[in-house]
This record gives C-alpha cells, structure tokens and sequence, in this order.
C-alpha cells in the first residue's frame, strides 16, 4: 500500500516543502542558498539575534516561527533529523553581531551533538553565541534529571519571550536569562492515540493499539510512554493537567499559560474542548489561566494526539508573550 | 605483511567501507525501526555517498586534507546523532595525521584512538551503553594490541574488524542509555544497536579495502 | 471500537467546543448567551456588519473569521448541521443597522433553507440585510449551474474581501457588489484520501480504498466526487490546477490567489510541496501567482486531502485581500 | 365516526408523532448514512424533543399558538434540511388555523394543506425527487380526497398515513435530485429516503394518537 501524502520523490521532501513554505510566506521569511530561513525583513544588527535549528516534518515548526518578535534563522535539517553542524555553524555565522545569538535547541540527541559541534566551531571562531536548551517533556524523567527530558512545543514560549526582549533591545544575557527563566518554569507532556507515516521512507512510526492511548508519547514517536486505555476529553484533561502541576508545582493564585499543541490529525474541535476543560480545572485549584494558545504548532506528520504545556508566568514573560510578533505560524499584533 | 600506508590506500579503505554500508543499508534501518526512527540505513548511505563525492573531487593527495574533508561531509548529513559522531570521528583522525603521509601500523592505531577521541568529546556513551561505540571502542583497542604485537597492517584491521563485529552483536543484549533507543528502557534489549553494526560494516570495509589490493 | 477523539459526550460537543473557542481567543471573540460568536470589540455601528451561518466540526471555519476585517458574527450550528433559522435571525437582528449587514451563505441545502427563511423573517422586521452566495465547487456542475456548486473554503476570500470593504466604511452595496465579483471569480475543488470520523456519531463519514484518491470530495465527505488511483503531489497540483482554470478561463497575464485548505490530517508539508508546483505550472502558462495562502481553514474533521481555491484578483481585490484583519483563524498585519 | 378534531387532539397527535420517531431513529440515521451524512435519525429525535417540550410548556390551550410554537421549536433544531422544511410545515399551519379551536374534516385537510404549501415555499423538490416530499405531498393530496368522501377524521388520517407510506416506499426507486444524497447520482437508487420515511412515521403517529383516544 503506498502511503497516502501529497509528495513525490522522498528524497526531495525537504528543498521542495522548503521551496513553498518559502513561497507562501514570502512577506515574512526568505531562503538562503543552502535552505537556511530568514526573516524577509532582517532585524536591526545591533538587536540580539535568534536561531535554531531541528528536523523536518513538524510543520509549522521550526522555520514557521521565523519573523519579527521570534526567531531570525532556523536550521532546517532532513525529516525527524537534525541538520549537520555544517549548516548549522552558516547560520550562526550569518546571524552573527555584537550584541550577539541566542541559540535556541530543543533536547534531542541529533540536535543537541549538531549544536555542541557547530558551537564548538563558533567560539573557535569568536562568534557571540549563547544556547539555551528546552528540555520540558515530564515523561522523560524527574525534573532534576533534565538531560532525559525531551524539549516538546515549550520551545515556542521560549523562542517567542526571548525573541520579544531580543527585539526589545535587550542584552543577549538578559534575552539569556528570560530564556531560561521560561524554560525552567514549564512543563510539556504529550498523549498520542493514532500513529503517523513517515513520508520519507512510508514506515508507520507509531502504532497504537485500538481503545487505547499513549500518554508521554515522544515527538517523533518513540516509545516509552504510558499505555492506557482511551480517555474522554475531561478525563485526559485532568489526567495530563495534575501532573504538570505537580511537576511545576504551581500554587493557587499563580497564573500559567497553557498551550494546547496539536499533533496532526487531532482537531481544533478537540483541542478546545480539552481547554475547557483545563480552565475548570484550574478555577477550582485557584490558579489563574493568565494566557492560552491553542493551535497546530508542533506536528508530527498526521499522528492522533496533542501536547499540553504549562508554564508559569510573571508579569515580565506576560508582557513578551503578548508583545507583538510576525511569523508565518504566529502572529500577534 | 603491509607495513604502511598512504593516502591510496585510506582511499581504497574509505571507498570500501562505503560498499559495505551500502550494501546493508536496509536491514540498518530495520535494525533502527525497532528502537529508534528507522532512518539510520539511509542517513548512513547519504553520509557514505556524500564521502565519496569528497573522495572522488579531492585535488591534492593528503591524507589531512582528505580526512578532514570527509568528515565535514559527513557531519553535512542531516542524520540526527550519526552525522556529528561519525564526523567527529574524522575530523580527530584529520587533526592527528598532521602533515603525514604515510602510516605505519602504531600511526594506524592511534589515528583511530585519536578518531576515538573526537567521538568521545561529542557523547558520553560508554560501552554498555548499546551504542555505536560498543564497536568502536573494541574496534580501536584491538588495533592497539595488535600494533604492539607486531606491524602487520593487514593484521591490525583484520582484528578491528572482528572486535568490531563482536561488540556489535554483543549489543543485542544490552539496554540502551542513549540516543532515541534510550525510551525503550528494557525492551531496547533483544535488538542489535544500528549504530554499532554500522561501525563494524565500516571495519569490515576497511579491511575488505586493503585486503583487495594487498 | 470507541472513535479515537478527547471530546466528552457527543451531546456536548458544540456548546463545549464554543466554549474553549472562546476562551482561546478571548482577546477577538465573545460568545452571546445563544451561543452566536461575536467580535469582543464591536465594529463601529456605521459600518457594514458581516454575519454568517454554518454546522460545527470544521474548525476554526467560519467562527474562525470573526474579528477585525473579518466577520461580525458567526451563528454556529450543530456538527455538519446548518443553524436553525431562529438563530440565524437573532444575529440578523443583533447585526442590524442603517449601514446594513451583508450576509455571507454557503452553497448546502441546510444553510441556504435557514437563510432563507431567517432572511424572510428579517425582511419582515424591516431589517437592512442582503445576502450573497458562494457556490464555487466546481466537482458540482458546469459554471452556468451554480446552483449545484457547494461552497467550499472560497468563503474565506469572499468575508476577506468583503470585510475589509466593510472595515473600510463601504456602503452595503459596494460591499455585496465585492463580495460577488470575487466570488464570480474564484473556483475550488477538493481532494481527498482518507476518511474522517462524525464526532456526535461515531460513524465514518467517507470510507476511501487503499492506493485511490477522490477529486471532487465534498466538505462533508459526500460521494459524487471521482475516484482515481493516488497520484503524486506534483500530478494532483496539476490535475486540480488545470480544472479550476480552465473553469475560471483564466489567460495569461492575469493574477491569481491560490489558497491551500488542508482538511484535517493533510500536513503543511505536502501542502508547501503542492504550492510549489502550482507555482511552477502558472509560470509556463505566464499567470501570475499574485497571493497565496496555506492552512488549515475549513477541515473536515481528520480526514486526508485539500482543497484548492483559485481566485482571479484585480487591484481593488488585491488591495482588500492585503488588508490587515485579526481574528483567531487569520491574521494579516 | 370522529368529526371534528381540538386543541387536545392535535397534542394527542402530537405527542403520538413523536413516539413514532422516536421509536425508530436508528433506521432514520442508517438510512441518511447511505446517501447522506448519517444524522436524519438525530436531527428528527431533537426536532420531535424540542415539539414536546413546547407542547409541555403550553399555557394557552390554542391551537394556533400551539402549532407556531412547535414550528419554531423546531426550526431551533440545528438540523440541516429537516429543521426549516418541517418547521415551516407547522408554522404555516399555524398562519392558517387563524383562531379556530376546532376543526372538522375539511378543516384538517385544509390545513395540512397549508402546511404543505409552507413547505414548498422552502423548496423546489417535487414528487420523484426523493424527499420528504414524496410522503408528504400523497398524504396531504389523500386527506383532501378522504375530506370530499366523508367527514371522518380517523378514516382521514388512516389515509394519509398509507399514502405517506406508501410514498415513502416509493422513493426506494428514485434517484435523489435534492438533499445532500443528489450527490450520488444513479447510486442513490435502492434506498429508501430518510426525510419521506420520516414523514411517514409521523403520519402514521397522528393517526395513531387519534386511533387511542377514539
Ligand atoms: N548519544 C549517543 N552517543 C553515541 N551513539 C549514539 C548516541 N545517540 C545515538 N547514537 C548512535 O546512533 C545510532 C542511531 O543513528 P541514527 O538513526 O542515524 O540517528 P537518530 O537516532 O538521530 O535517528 C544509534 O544506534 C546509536 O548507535
Ligand atoms: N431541498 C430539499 N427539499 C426537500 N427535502 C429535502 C431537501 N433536502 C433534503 N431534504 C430531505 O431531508 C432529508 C435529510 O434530512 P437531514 O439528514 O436531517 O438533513 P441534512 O441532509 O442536512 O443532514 C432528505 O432525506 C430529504 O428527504
Ligand atoms: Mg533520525
Ligand atoms: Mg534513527
Ligand atoms: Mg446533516
Ligand atoms: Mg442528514
């Protein structure tokens, strides 16, 4: 059976997907010779610049979070893979200034070696690059074992509050510190209930039994996650909101964000329901839903399921999340 | 006996070992089907094909050169976690060789052991952990030993290639502790690490490479 | 086998969904105590207000497009089930004013019968209201049959156009007159490769064989359409391409907005890769790809496919399409 | 022999119409799912609900504001097609009963015959189009003949409930021209329309609401 995507030759899945996205954003972002994203419109040189990079076939993400108030380049890489530090080490190159690069890496093996290596070359280079690593999957482990922790959607809110003190004129220490500041007060779990193709080589890269759920699932399917029986809306809800809280450990009359993330094939319709939900959940607990956002930001390819992130804001990340920002996949204005 | 080597002859391994690869591709992607992402057969083949396009536009004959350019293309695969190690590898191997053109077996050994290096100073994976380093590290041990014994080149990768083999195969019953793998905790175990076997393919083609024109 | 969607009891699904939507997007919308969807700042009240009707389950449409430059209203109905007509005439008479309200209907038996009952009821009452019909699915009949043709995501253009004419301080004529000559001017057609699952009822809405595609497939999964072997990305691009137009007689030297409605499982990966070959088609033939727009607009649940919207633009087309709006689903700034 | 029908009787009716739905909402739904999208049998279950809460909430016992308020009642029911064709079926019988209270043969044929009208005032579909029309046009033609041939209203109702159900039947053989099944073309041939079939049920429950009490 062939898999069912509008593509053609697998290995053209990349420059061809990177070719429209390009194309249909070409207000905002622009690509380079060797497919890094730019913004259209580059940022003054003496504002602290954002990059980062991750694998293909998450679409928005990476690259759709490239434009005014977020990220100036993104490093593409081939689907689920990280790119090399070849490309990697360009961008950090080409964004490159005196007030300096935040470098914004999700925690993932590939990722994280690509980015140390690239790193490595930049200071070797005396390039003025900071990195900030996300890493907010609860199903990874305890919240003082960070390394096991995967970086979910979380990367969002970091890129869109340090992106909006970057464009504030902040210092890359201060943008640093706000990163993770961001980071260190989140928390991201992921429920999968169908799986998703890859479209590069047509392998179903998550199979999930009938009647059942996978709470914890990983980005690009990897096992390891809890097995449970399908769940209603309300109950999955709670299920996913008790244990991001219990790991923040949010009090009442704290205020959170929450971000509900939808992978693929799961619906807007859902997605509301379920934070609905939340906000019932936390009226009763007496913590404040200060902000939400709901939407498909993070994908895997068509799996069933979404990703749930919490994180707790103080007025300083209030005001940068609604700072305004122009991006193929986000906008605020 | 072969008592030294020079850049034709790294050439003839690195081709080989790309064979060697690429023969396997598939079942390298099964292989990371079963605990990862199943994509490593073909990043290893775009890695292998991107070493050879340097190998075949490379202008001067110097091992430095080659060794270093091999590894950049190498790391230019978007390949997750084998791009950077294997990149590493060479790169260790490029900053070691210096000006050198021709190895006896000591130099072959520690051109490896300095490849080692560069791999180590990306992963903290140890052997145990059911990674690629499982074949490397024995890979580049035996080579070691077997310097020590005498200056047999042919020798010398001829028990890389076997150390490289057994820690591969001994990966089958290990947990993994890194690399996507790592999310399977216990049921990681019963299956052989791609990115071990990998390596011991890549031996087995260095030797192979040599043996051929010897 | 339990359907595999986080929604609670089917019964629930819409006044749940309404609600989530409107907490989401509590900085754009409000919802009234019936359930209408209406902008949380109103429109200057000597402006023309924009409403329209449709069923739930294809979100973020229509309730998507209420907001700035957009829609004033949105009466939801049910899932897949058009808006009883008393509802439908309380937001006529919420809209009402001298400047008068533009009334935006989608070619479905049910949404044309409540409109026109409720436009009956209205006229009754003396309320300034004139209606316009997008009936653009070109799968339904040739041009000159447009009562056989559907309205699919052309509805976006057309409330796009018109809304911001509205904005714009446009008498109601003006804007009806705008309205139509986009829709005059624009043709869709829809693909579809997997079926989706009716949320209230569990039943699979349109069952696909393996290794086949259905060009033609209506919003609901309504058979009619044809059914042909899977192609390529490159190949649907055409295919699709060639019939709208060729629908539209579209010559070269014009300019198009070709707008990408992915409907539920479709990534914006194939999507990016479909753009990009529309592109390269309207180029041999010396059209112009003016705007494009890639999303997800108008899903139909999970199910796999898109739809294509070719629209001819003029300068004031272009100019009303370019002009900043905000609401949950679209955004121009 | 019962000749002339109430307030209390058209809520007998009523009542009865809706236990006839109610009773079979699955078939309804399995029907629309052959050609349409599967809903008829809920659209129908919520529009006969909503009719009952309206006639339980009734203050005044009249039959005009009865019968406007259930076709209001159900045109508040999100229902695609169903809620304003049968919704204006009521509310145009309610235009037409004026400020009678009661109502002799005539009176009922007449009145169905207004309600019919109302309906068509909503759609273009005629008989052999595969609608609801298919019933409801039949059972309003056969009440006006069972009106000219005597004024019992049972025999009336009996009627029009066999020539709904027989129009129903009827439509099996049809190829839909309206209503979402239109879009299946020759293939929507061989089932049974959801709307007319409904139509009956509801036919078949006035009569049956009269016959109980009678
Ligand atoms: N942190 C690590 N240290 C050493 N080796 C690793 C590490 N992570 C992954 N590997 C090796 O890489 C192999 C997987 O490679 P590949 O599939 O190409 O990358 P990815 O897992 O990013 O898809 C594993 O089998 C393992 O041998
Ligand atoms: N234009 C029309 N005129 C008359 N009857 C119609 C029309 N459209 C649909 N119907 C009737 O409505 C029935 C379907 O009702 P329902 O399923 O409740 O609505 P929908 O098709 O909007 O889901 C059809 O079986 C048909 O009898
Ligand atoms: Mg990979
Ligand atoms: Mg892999
Ligand atoms: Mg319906
Ligand atoms: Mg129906």
């Amino acid at each position: 059976m062939r898999m069912k995507k509008f593509i053609n030759n697998p290995d053209d899945l990349v420059p061809e997907l990177l070719e429209g996205f390009a194309l249909a954003h070409q207000a905002k972002v622009a690509l380079t010779g060797n497919n890094l994203v730019v913004r259209a419109a580059p940022k003054p040189s003496d504002k602290v610049a954002l990059v980062t990079l991750g694998g293909s076939g998450h679409e928005p993400a990476l690259s759709g979070f490239v434009g005014a108030g977020m990220l100036d380049i993104s490093v593409p890489g081939e689907i689920f893979a990280a790119p090399g530090p070849p490309r990697v080490l360009e961008a950090l190159r080409l964004a490159n200034r005196e007030a300096g690069v935040l470098f914004v890496v999700l925690n993932h093996a590939g990722d994280v070696m690509s980015a140390r290596m690239a790193m490595d070359l930049a200071r070797k280079e005396g390039l003025n690059v900071k990195q900030v690593l996300t890493h907010e999957d609860i199903s990874g482990g305890p919240r003082d074992n960070p390394e096991e922790r995967r970086g979910l959607v979380g990367c969002l809110p970091v890129i869109k509050v340090a992106g909006a003190a970057a464009e504030a004129g902040r210092t890359l220490d201060e943008c640093l510190a706000i990163a993770e500041r961001m980071e260190r007060n989140m928390a991201t779990l992921a429920v999968a209930v169908s799986g998703a193709t890859h479209p590069g080589t047509g392998d179903v890269i998550a199979e999930i039994p009938e009647d059942v759920m996978v709470v914890g699932m990983g980005q690009h399917g990897e096992a390891g996650g809890g097995t449970q029986p399908l769940k209603s809306a309300d109950e999955t809800a709670e299920i996913m909101l008790t244990a991001l809280l219990d790991d923040l450990n949010v009090k009442a009359g704290e205020e959170v964000l929450v971000m509900l993330n939808g992978v693929g094939a799961t619906t807007l319709m859902e997605l509301y329901i379920v934070l609905r939900r939340v906000r019932q959940l936390l009226d009763e607990k007496g913590i404040a839903l200060a902000r939400s956002l709901v939407g498909e930001y993070l994908t895997v390819q068509e799996m069933g399921g979404f990703q749930m992130c919490l994180a707790r804001l103080d007025d300083e990340l209030k005001a940068l999340w609604d700072a305004p920002c122009n991006t193929p996949a986000l906008t605020v204005s | 006996m072969m008592e030294s080597i020079g850049y034709d002859d790294m050439v003839r391994m690195l081709r080989s070992a790309a064979e060697a690869v690429r023969a396997q591709h598939e079942m390298l992607s099964k292989l990371d089907s079963a605990g990862g992402d199943g994509d490593h057969g073909t990043t290893m083949l775009r890695a292998m094909s991107n070493m050879e396009k340097v190998i075949a536009a490379a202008s001067t004959p110097e091992l430095k050169t080659l060794l270093h350019d091999v590894g950049w293309a190498i790391l230019g695969v978007d390949g997750g976690a084998t791009g950077p190690l294997l990149g590493a590898f060479f790169l260790a191997m490029a900053e070691a060789v210096g000006d050198r053109d021709a190895l006896d077996a000591r130099g072959v050994a520690s051109l490896f052991a300095a490849g080692l290096k560069g791999v180590q100073e990306q992963t903290k994976a140890r052997p145990g952990d059911k990674t690629m380093m499982d074949a490397l590290l024995p890979a580049v041990e035996a080579m070691h030993a077997a310097a020590e014994r005498g200056g047999d080149i042919q020798a010398l990768l001829q028990r890389a290639a076997a150390a490289a083999a057994e820690g591969a195969a001994a990966t089958a019953a290990m947990q993994a502790r890194f690399g996507r793998a790592r999310n399977l905790k216990e049921k990681s175990i019963g299956n052989q690490d791609p990115g071990a076997t990998s390596v011991s393919l890549i031996f087995k083609g260095f030797k192979k490479g040599i043996d051929a024109h010897a």
